[in-house]
């Protein structure tokens, strides 16, 4: 059980009959995601995985057919942003966009019919929500970890498996899992996940994996301090990256760059979290 | 990607933002050419996209003829942050009293535009002291209702502007918008505008970056890629659809994710290595992506060892394996690779490899960082 | 006293020093119509009429000074959205805009903006909003008519002034007068100043006055016949024309002119109203 | 305004929608030239701007040749609604298997830009019957938000449109709505839009009309307006800023505002008569509309009277006897003026007026028709 996604969440897909669309779909039906539907516009009427999955060719058809709530998102960077405004117009409660790499501009219109909506998004470039024997509402590996009552949230969606895995290995299982995304412009920040999972009764500890480049983990902290009673344990990468390099090198846009990991990682000790100096270092620092 | 600040005004000059009449040379003997047609005093600038230029010596006053070949010669031969100077900017000289600045960025954190505009224009504006202590001001602007010429005026009324030049400030303001919304920009900017003694205002500079992520629906920036900005290795990942980071040492690595890059860098740099580069394949990645990564990692000399850190959401590992397979296939391929490879399909993966000499296989970050840096200490 | 104006008004005008702002500014002070204050851009700091009004750069920089809530603008066509747009965000509660012929899509963006605030538009080419006694918030000829217990909608605004005249010549005085505007997109309709006038205790009666194209008249006899109890005499002009002559003559729009005078004249007898077949024929239906 | 046809088709072509080959041509010589290089079959059409000028034979189907020239002239001899065909626009004949009707239109009641799709293009489907009859689909657009693909999408699956065509419906929706902002149209529409036989979508007609209270920023437009098609008054009268409305009748009348233009025009046909022409020179007008008004109707010999029905807000009456006074100062300018004149400064401005014979002063509306109309019968 879990935030956003619980037993009674019914998933579809958009872009169920793509390359990528297909594999995961597939991989949630073997893993017992509740998927309900999915949509690939010209198709609609037909049937995917033998049978079992009806296509539709609007996201409000398969909202009418299914009562679909959450959409997980397989389509090219190009289309994304038409198809989150489909998603919201059609009243789907949680868009998970695993295609990344937007446009910064298209995001800026998405931003804009989200703040007027009632959807949520999570990502773009989100690998989705895990929750343990629930769901797996995107790409998280299958059987990386199991069920327990930690929460993971982080921006990126590799490192939140090499998380999930170490904890994993620790005989930790969590709540759920979350990759809010790591494209330049995201729907959802830690502040809104964090405010979700410390009312969330299933959720007793918090880990939240940030990096360099924005200023969402310094929000996050703020929200540590004046509202979150759980414990957190925080970790940032990219602690060796220097500002300049960062600009540079890893460039996206100058001024997102100025909020340094150390900047951040002080900023979370400040707010009472725990700091996780190596990624290693997290089980070690879960209240047990 | 940034352009040039020759393409940038030709924006500008579309747009109807007044410019100075100026054109583009590529050796001496053009300059001087040109630069008697435009008619002397001219200004000459290095067409690099790196920032500092004025103060490396890429723009230069040109008062006599005479002096044209020559100082132009100097221009050429500058070596500017490792770029070198392919053409220059001939510009009429501009007489002015007074010079601004005005932007539009691409604010991530609002996700929303926003426009700036400041009373101390010039080089030294975008020090960040001596920017935040000049006066400016800022505004968010909404997407979809776009720019509107009182909310210009709202920032002028801050100011100390003549009231005079607020008309020319709105159009311009809004015509930098168009620009910055057309052509899919995180920044057009304009340092500095400046006012003439005819009370007129000009764009003496301009500065145009373009989001990559929308270089698909902007095509003919795509041809105007300078290849000497990006590097010829990065300018080749690019048309394969990955990223490719250049760094000093001698360790290729490939990674999926920007997450997983810094990962790898932290602790590269944590056991007092530093690698050659580091490209990063992004979730989804296909075989093909593997390929030309790898290619790219094992054609450079001054790369004794790849490291190769995978953990496939999107990604399927089957894909990674196939990839490293079909290039070490290649006879010339004998690099050493040292591989992390988890996530969707992994046992199957790892399976297909078994045979590979070349190649060991580690579980964690951790373990294969320090495999792969320990390695080249050693050898 | 009267809907939207009322004794605690405090009107401001946008474009106080051009030739007609100037012009109408003066007469309102004449009229002892409750002006505060105006703006022209780069002139903010000026006093205009002697001394006895203040001038501002901006519309925010005026409400922060004199706490108007009321402004009527007299700027150019092409400068009317952003005029507009500049109150809404200043929060000005009734925006009245004289200045008409404003390009359809400017109107579009405006009505959008409209729909996202608490502001509410007369116009654009509105004459205003005249309450005999309090204030002349527009360009309605000085002295037309005195306070009475009849309220006047119309759309056109040479009109309204002829109406005025008519009910004025027998006697009659009015509540308020308001013109909605008559560009091809307006602000408020109708409905919208019926539903105001229907529980404002200043007004007993209603008039109104509206004419070809559009279905504003429609719905408007529907709302009278649902939920209007006082009694209402209207008045549509154009009953020579024909869709014909209107489509190509009186050509605006051609769709625009599908509902003609009779559907309409037929709409407000089934509601219930009192159909003046003449303009002239006004003041004898209404009661007495 | 309407543009022509081939206007249309140029901006359709500029922002990539597809539309046959065609060229213009001003006489038969030239049509058959142009026809030769495009290759027959080809079709003729007439540049006209009104409806229906299929059924008056201002469409041909040229199949060889021969026809070519006199044919074009039987169309250049034509004259639809008293307009004459001034150009011909010579267009690569298609085949097509199946029509359809895609359009964009603002509506006035909603506020809104719509998008409507049918099923039943061609020449009948604006009928209104075979319209409402016809299969098909609407959308309002949120003018901030614009148009975006999945909203054409969604008509499509209501209606039968062969899947294979979504995506260049969409594309081509998606244009035509850029079309619609860029140039402050109030109807961008294609009929109708076929399917050939290589399953690709042809706009074979294009119909486009402008805002015309958006000209100031669209002045290239100005210089296309067709002259033949609004008539030299109508085209003057633009040029003052006034609405020139022409009708059959001997009785020049001058009113400002809509409202008393369609009251004084009630009055005039129920006393059984028709006017001239109504001028409209709009709330706040000017000395100069009045005058140039006034010269328009003065110079027109087929008006015998004039009526001058003006009610003051915004409009200064002193300016409308200012205008009077000029006019009539004239010596050829004697035709009787019937006045009606109200409202701001109404007492001073009809002092100045006092001295001139040939005016006559109402107080109403209606005195004011009945003298007019009575004199006309009269004399």
């Amino acid at each position: 059980m879990s935030i956003l996604i619980d037993a009674k969440s019914r998933i579809m897909v958009q872009g169920i009959t793509g390359r990528r669309g297909r594999f995961h779909s597939e991989r949630m039906l073997n893993n017992n995601s509740p998927l309900v539907g999915g949509t690939s516009p010209g198709k609609g009427g037909d049937w995917a995985f033998n049978g079992r999955i009806p296509v539709f060719d609007t996201v409000k058809d398969c909202v009418d057919a299914t009562n679909a709530d959450v959409s997980v998102l397989f389509v090219p960077p190009h289309a994304t942003v038409d198809c989150i405004l489909e998603a919201i117009e059609a009243g789907i409660k949680t868009i998970i966009s695993v295609t990344g790499s937007v446009p910064v501009q298209d995001m800026m219109q998405v931003k804009s019919a989200l703040r007027k909506s009632d959807s949520v998004l999570i990502g773009p470039n989100s690998p989705g929500i895990l929750v343990p024997e629930i769901a797996n509402a995107g790409i998280f590996p299958d059987h990386i970890v199991g069920a327990g009552d930690v929460a993971l949230v982080s921006r990126s969606g590799t490192l939140s498996y090499e998380v999930l895995d170490i904890l994993n290995e620790a005989g930790i299982g969590v709540s759920v899992a979350i990759g809010i995304g790591d494209d330049p412009i995201i729907g959802m920040d830690f502040k809104f996940f964090l405010e979700l999972l410390e009312s969330d009764p299933h959720t007793e500890q918090i880990v939240l994996v940030g990096g360099p480049g924005g200023e969402s983990e310094l929000v996050a902290a703020n929200y540590i301090m004046e509202s979150i009673t759980k414990p957190v344990v925080a970790y940032v990468v990219g602690e060796n990256l220097k500002a300049s390099i960062m600009g540079s090198v890893f460039s996206r846009n100058s001024n997102f760059f100025l909020n340094s990991v150390e900047r951040k990682t002080n900023a979370f000790i400040e707010a009472g979290a725990l700091l996780a100096k190596n990624i290693e270092d997290i089980p070690c620092l879960l209240r047990r | 990607m940034k352009l040039h600040e020759y393409q940038a005004k030709s924006l500008f000059r579309q747009a109807g933002i007044p410019v100075p009449a100026s054109m583009l040379a590529t050796n001496a003997v053009q300059v001087k050419r040109i630069a008697s047609e435009i008619g002397y005093p001219v200004v000459l600038k290095a067409q690099i996209l790196e920032q500092g230029r004025g103060k490396a010596g890429g723009v230069r006053l040109i008062q006599h003829e005479h002096e044209a070949e020559q100082i132009a010669n100097e221009i050429f031969k500058l070596e500017i942050n490792h770029q070198t100077v392919q053409s220059i900017l001939i510009e009429k000289a501009f007489t002015f009293n007074k010079e601004y600045y005005l932007g539009i960025f691409s604010d991530l954190d609002l996700g929303s535009p926003v426009l700036r505009l400041s009373e101390a224009g010039g080089a030294t504006c975008l020090e960040k002291d001596s920017f935040l202590n000049a006066r400016m001001a800022e505004r968010q602007i909404d997407i979809d209702q776009g720019l509107h010429r009182y909310q210009v005026r709202q920032l002028l009324t801050n100011g100390d502007v003549d009231p005079s030049l607020w008309k020319q400030f709105g159009s311009i303001a809004l015509k930098l918008y168009d620009i910055y919304r057309s052509n899919d920009a995180t920044l057009a900017e304009i340092n500095s505008l400046v006012v003439t003694q005819q009370n007129q205002l000009y764009a003496l500079d301009a500065k145009i970056n373009i989001d990559s992520l929308s270089l698909f629906r902007h095509e003919s920036f795509l041809d105007s890629i300078d290849p000497t900005y990006y590097g010829w290795l990065e300018h080749q990942a690019r048309k394969y659809g990955v990223t490719y980071h250049q760094f000093t040492g001698e360790l290729g690595c490939i990674v999926n994710g920007m997450g997983l890059a810094y990962l790898t860098y932290d602790q590269i740099i944590s056991m007092n290595s530093i690698p050659a580069a580091i490209i990063d394949i992004h979730g989804g990645s296909t075989v093909s992506s593997m390929t030309s990564s790898l290619e790219l990692l094992f054609q450079n000399d001054s790369i004794r060892a790849v490291l190769i850190n995978i953990y496939g959401g999107m990604t399927n590992c089957e894909e990674i394996a196939e990839g490293i397979l079909s290039v070490t296939a290649k006879a010339r391929h004998k690099k050493p690779i040292f591989l992390r490879l988890k996530g969707t399909n992994d046992i199957s993966a790892i399976e297909t490899l078994s045979g590979l000499k070349q190649l060991q296989i580690f579980d964690s970050t951790h373990e294969l960082v320090k495999a792969a840096v320990d390695y080249l200490k050693d050898s």
